[in-house]
């Protein structure tokens, strides 16, 4: 165990794990919905309040190490935190804060059947992404992973039809393979060199063709499970069919976990094992996969599925950190990326939950007039679909900004077209959804005067709002939160790339 | 001896693995699965892996086998879509170059599995931990403490497996797997009486001794839900769409136990999930008896594919 | 110390599940493939475990039995999403409600 | 002692290979299953002999365990309906 | 080798060979009541001659209580699975005559 670790920080980190699985459990003995609901949002302010210490002991301490149970390395189970688990968790949080109570609302306003189940799956999920982002360990991932999964797949199976069930079904195969692939490579690992204690295996791990295949064999089970664009077959139809709050949590949390995930194994224990070239294959996937995305996004004429593709797109930006991870800068960028995303993105998600409550369902041409009744969530759309595509002055500006100065700096500009075109591409698709709402109805009385923005509960008005304003409050911050980007002992390992 | 032994066993395996991937029809594969398991557990005595062998004994001859059986029955009791009617399976991948990848993946891991150097800093730490663990069982060392926050989330995998199946059952209409023939109560009622002390006692024996002998809360707790797996075959046991209060409580205990335990750890130590010094065996079985019960009750009702169970006392 | 059988038998043994991932529709079917690559991995850890300078290894056989859990609790659950697929679709094939 | 007792266990290892055949041919399911508890006996006996070569005596927890559950597939397969036979998806 | 591991072994062999019996008896017999028939009175006794072997050779009051109960219980499930599965194969006429 580090010096640095106090006994608030310990407490913080314990806290962030066992504080939802506890009160998932109260959930699943006392299924009092009221009571549940209100102490999820206690729950989530404490943590955030929690985070505010702890991003300080990362920023004074560098990146922590938590051993578990009191052993020591290696054989200890440990909790790491640095600047790309901090973002994690500050996003995780934050969408507790906001996808919980509009999750609530939504429920009740829809007489969802599912209404019961919600809380208890929703807080186990959320137990298992804090875990999956803290966790150290390799074995320990495998776990967390399968509780993510079955957390996600059983969200979009509460979409009910037998389009979200045959979704969730393809999902979980997916998935369960992606286990069995995350599993092979982690037995070859130990097998290899005795080690499941990350921050050791990135000391221990050569290029052996043990540590090899186990890198191809993780690697493809991860992108498997986080829809990465070869392997994102399941991703946009499932988080279409899913409960809206759901698909909010599973594009904003879900799936930008799995490319988490995907980083912080690359960069941390498998840091000596990339080449130049491989690591600029890692960048092309990613481009490719900001590419496809967007313009599938461009082509769809549901709402819903429009976001998911444009989700497809924006977690492309994150594997550009691979070619660029020797620049602080590309680090920041995508944390910085990672946050924004996940807020805007819950928010486009929330606010056209709105839309489809209001016109009962999201094809793009039946939104027509809908800048007179929604005109709030049709804001919401703007802002954070401004901070999606990155246009100032959001925080996904400041981000591929970042990135941008990154890929310059080092001589990469091939980065900055597939950027620059991506935002192109990305404006395209949101100002596509607005274009659509502008348009004058053909006929007025087809609306509903019932389902205005004014009859919509407050519960479901202020989470869209609050996540769109924190993606734009982002816009502001970029300089006051730099420092706290790049606490990471991970770039050194880096010299691998530059080979 | 001992080479033709390691030789017929391994082509058992494979022959049972392929008859599995291959067979044509849903039920056989099911039962070829149910004889792989067994083969498995023998696997498991074979290289010396007692605490493996006795999971994969109960999970492999009881639950899952019942399990499975109790899917296949459900498959087969609906005619299934127009298309499958009759028709062959639709192709998911054309064979020959599944084969082809299959066999390049089988060629080079063998050569990997092969070739693995072993060895290493945990193997060395662990065995130098292990004597003086207050626990004498090695695995149940790792399990249970090294480890334990694996064992804690691997219990949330399971608590959450059945708080999704929940979902879904609640409003689906499945029907319960099986409908027990009554006539049969008549001659499965001695069975059940004949096994049910001996099922506790030995789920009992195998979690008390699980601390120095093979065992532990897993295996204990997977022989109570084969006893609650037997139950409801034999019609003892009902599945209702409601839950009470207890069997909520039971469904809870082992992950609330832990988790507050886990937390006390901050208070005697530096970090949670710590042991406390010298009273590391006690609280050990304490966090094993509540996690022997939630695995029982969640596994139980898994099989019943139910919110809750209620039992049928008629004779 | 173990005879190279077994470790060659786990990875002829996941090639033969990855061939019936890819190859069968039946999901149950399929599902038994996972199971089995599965439990190829775990005879390959615990083959792993025997043997080595410091006598038996617990640490894979720990991983194993944690592995057994996780397997047999998604497979339970995957096994109700089959069944509710069925109920809504009468489904028992991904390929065959694609086209809906 | 100890290779004898591996020697007849090889022979019963022998003997389930054999009664694979079964498991094979079937033709009814009412077969199979048979041979799955033929198979459920013989694990039974094979790890018996191997828990006394080993010298370790948890191991025969394991064929007890295995002995205890071998009515739950018997018990569950005779719940099995009609179409079970005859059906070309069986 | 004393006069007890000779009755032991001789015990051992008898079992194995109850066994093979069972085994040709399940792939021979003509329809499934007979391979019925032979599978469960074979492997029955097969498996009481092995105990009984092992038996001699334990030395722990525990390890013959668990034989015991081993062979026991083979008796009880072996009973009552063969008594269902001749009902539901004699109730669907399923005796899978031939090959």
């Amino acid at each position: 165990m580090t010096e640095a670790i106090d006994g608030l920080t310990a407490g913080s980190l314990t806290a962030l794990i066992l504080g939802p699985l506890i009160l998932a459990l109260v959930a699943v003995a006392l299924p009092r919905r009221r009571l549940i609901d209100s102490a999820v949002m206690l729950l989530a302010l404490l943590l955030l309040a929690l985070l505010l210490p702890l991003s300080r002991a990362v920023l004074t301490h560098g990146p922590l190490v938590m051993d578990l149970g009191g052993h020591d390395a290696p054989i200890a189970i440990p909790l790491y935190v640095d600047s790309l688990a901090l973002g994690m968790l500050w996003l995780l949080t934050l969408l507790a804060l906001a996808i919980h109570p509009y999750a609530s609302a939504w429920l009740q306003r829809s007489d969802h059947p599912h209404a019961d189940d919600y809380p208890a799956l929703w807080l186990v999920l959320w137990t298992g992404l804090n875990s999956l982002v803290l966790s150290g360990d390799l074995f320990n991932l495998y776990v967390m992973l399968e509780v993510t999964t079955l957390g996600a797949v059983s969200l979009v199976m509460l979409g009910q039809s037998a389009g979200a069930v045959s979704a969730a079904a393809r999902y979980l195969f997916f998935a369960l393979v992606g286990s069995v692939l995350f599993l092979l490579g982690t037995a070859l690992v130990y097998a290899d060199i005795g080690l499941l204690y990350m921050p050791m295996i990135a000391v221990h791990a050569d290029a052996s063709p043990a540590i090899v295949v186990a890198l191809l064999a993780i690697t493809a089970g991860v992108a498997m499970k986080a829809a990465l664009f070869p392997l994102h077959a399941w991703l946009p139809i499932a988080h279409a069919s899913a409960p809206t709050p759901a698909s909010a949590v599973l594009s904003a949390a879900v799936a930008t976990a799995g490319v988490y995930l995907l980083l912080r194994l690359w960069l941390g224990p498998f840091a000596g094992t990339w080449t130049i070239t491989t690591a600029q294959g890692i960048g092309v996937i990613g481009a490719a996969g900001i590419l496809y995305g967007s313009a599938q996004a461009l082509r769809q004429q549901r709402i819903k599925v429009i976001v998911a593709y444009s989700t497809v797109a924006q977690l492309g930006y994150l594997l550009l950190l691979v070619p660029l991870a020797q620049s602080p800068l590309a680090w920041q960028g995508a944390v910085y990326h990672a946050v924004t995303h996940g807020l805007a993105k819950a928010g486009i998600f929330l606010a056209a939950g709105n839309l489809i409550l209001a016109i009962g369902n999201d094809r793009l041409e039946n939104l027509s007039g809908a800048d007179q009744f929604a005109a709030k969530n049709l804001l919401v759309i703007g802002i954070a679909g401004a901070a999606v595509a990155g246009l100032p002055p959001t925080g996904g500006f400041i981000a591929k900004w970042w990135l941008l100065s990154a890929a310059l700096g080092q001589g990469q500009w091939w980065w900055v077209a597939v950027i620059a075109v991506g935002s192109l591409l990305a404006a395209a698709y949101v100002f596509r959804i607005l274009q659509y709402a502008m348009r004058q109805p053909e006929n007025r009385a087809e609306i509903d005067p019932r389902v205005r923005d004014q009859s919509l509960p407050y519960a479901l008005l202020w989470p869209p709002a609050l996540l769109a304003a924190l993606a734009l409050g982002l816009g502001f911050s970029g300089e006051l939160l730099a420092p706290f980007l790049q606490v990471t002992d991970l770039s050194p390992a880096l010299g691998g790339t530059g080979r | 001896m001992l080479p033709v032994f390691d030789t017929m066993l391994c082509l058992g395996l494979l022959w049972l693995g392929w008859g599995i991937v291959a067979s044509t029809t849903l039920f056989r594969g099911v039962v070829l699965f149910m004889v792989f398991g067994l083969l498995m557990a023998v696997t498991w005595v074979r290289l010396s892996a007692p605490d493996v062998a006795l999971a994969e004994a109960v999970i492999g001859a009881g639950i899952a086998g019942a399990l499975l059986l109790g899917a296949c029955k459900a498959m087969l009791s609906d005619p299934g879509t127009p298309a499958e009617q009759g028709g062959p399976e639709p192709a998911a991948l054309p064979r020959l170059p599944a084969a082809a990848l299959s066999l390049l993946v089988g060629a080079a891991l063998a050569w990997l599995m092969v070739t693995v150097r072993g060895g290493g800093p945990v193997p060395e730490a662990v065995a130098i931990a292990l004597p003086t663990h207050f626990l004498h069982n090695p695995v149940s060392v790792i399990l249970l403490d090294l480890r334990g926050y694996d064992t804690l989330m691997e219990t949330v995998v399971l608590l959450l497996a059945f708080l999704g199946a929940r979902a879904m059952m609640r409003h689906s209409e499945l029907d319960p797997l099986f409908t027990p023939v009554a006539t049969h109560r008549h001659y499965t009622m001695p069975l059940i009486t004949l096994l049910t002390p001996i099922l506790l006692l030995l789920a009992l024996h195998i979690l008390w001794t699980g601390g120095n002998a093979p065992g532990g809360a897993f295996q204990a707790g997977a022989l109570l839900a084969a006893l609650g797996v037997m139950y409801q075959l034999t019609g003892h046991l009902r599945p209702s769409r409601e839950s009470g209060p207890g069997v909520r409580a039971l469904l809870v205990c082992g992950l609330l136990v832990f988790s507050l335990f886990a937390c006390l750890g901050l208070t005697w130590g530096d970090a949670p999930l710590t042991y406390p010094r010298g009273a590391g065996y006690v609280s050990a079985l304490v966090v094993e008896i509540a996690l022997m019960l939630s695995i029982g009750t969640t596994l139980t009702l898994l099989f019943a594919a139910h919110p809750g169970l209620k039992p049928d006392l008629r004779q | 110390m173990t005879p190279i059988v077994f470790p060659v038998t786990a990875a002829l043994l996941f090639a033969i599940g990855l061939y019936g991932v890819l190859t069968r529709a039946r999901l149950i079917q399929r599902l038994l493939a996972v199971n089995l690559m599965a439990s190829a991995i775990f005879l390959f850890l615990i083959v792993t475990s025997t043997g080595g300078p410091h006598g038996p290894d617990p640490v894979p056989q720990a991983m194993v039995l944690t592995g057994i859990v996780v397997a047999l609790s998604t497979m339970a659950y995957a096994l109700v999403l089959i069944r509710h697929l069925r109920v809504l679709t009468r489904a028992e094939t991904l390929e065959s409600i694609v086209d809906d | 002692m100890d290779e004898v007792l591996i020697g007849i266990a090889t022979f019963l290892l022998a003997n389930l290979v054999l009664g694979f055949l079964r498991l094979r041919r079937g033709p009814a399911p009412a077969d199979r299953l048979l041979a799955l508890l033929l198979f459920g006996t013989i694990s039974v006996a094979i790890v018996l002999l191997l828990a006394h070569a080993q010298g370790v005596a948890a191991l025969s927890t394991v064929a007890l365990l295995i002995t205890v559950l071998a009515a739950i597939a018997a018990i569950a397969f005779t719940q099995m309906p009609e179409s079970i036979r005859g059906n070309p998806r069986t | 080798m004393t006069i007890l591991d000779w009755i032991a072994l001789a015990l051992l062999l008898g079992g194995a060979g109850f066994f093979f019996a069972g085994t040709i008896g399940l792939l021979r017999f003509p329809d499934t009541l007979c391979r019925l028939h032979a599978m469960t009175k074979a492997d029955n006794v097969g498996l009481g001659l092995l105990c009984l072997g092992l038996a001699l050779h334990e030395r722990t009051l525990s390890g013959t209580l668990t034989l015991a109960f081993v062979w026991v219980f083979a008796l009880a499930a072996s009973t009552l699975s063969a008594f269902l599965i001749a009902g539901w194969a004699e109730a669907r006429s399923d005796t899978g005559e031939g090959s």
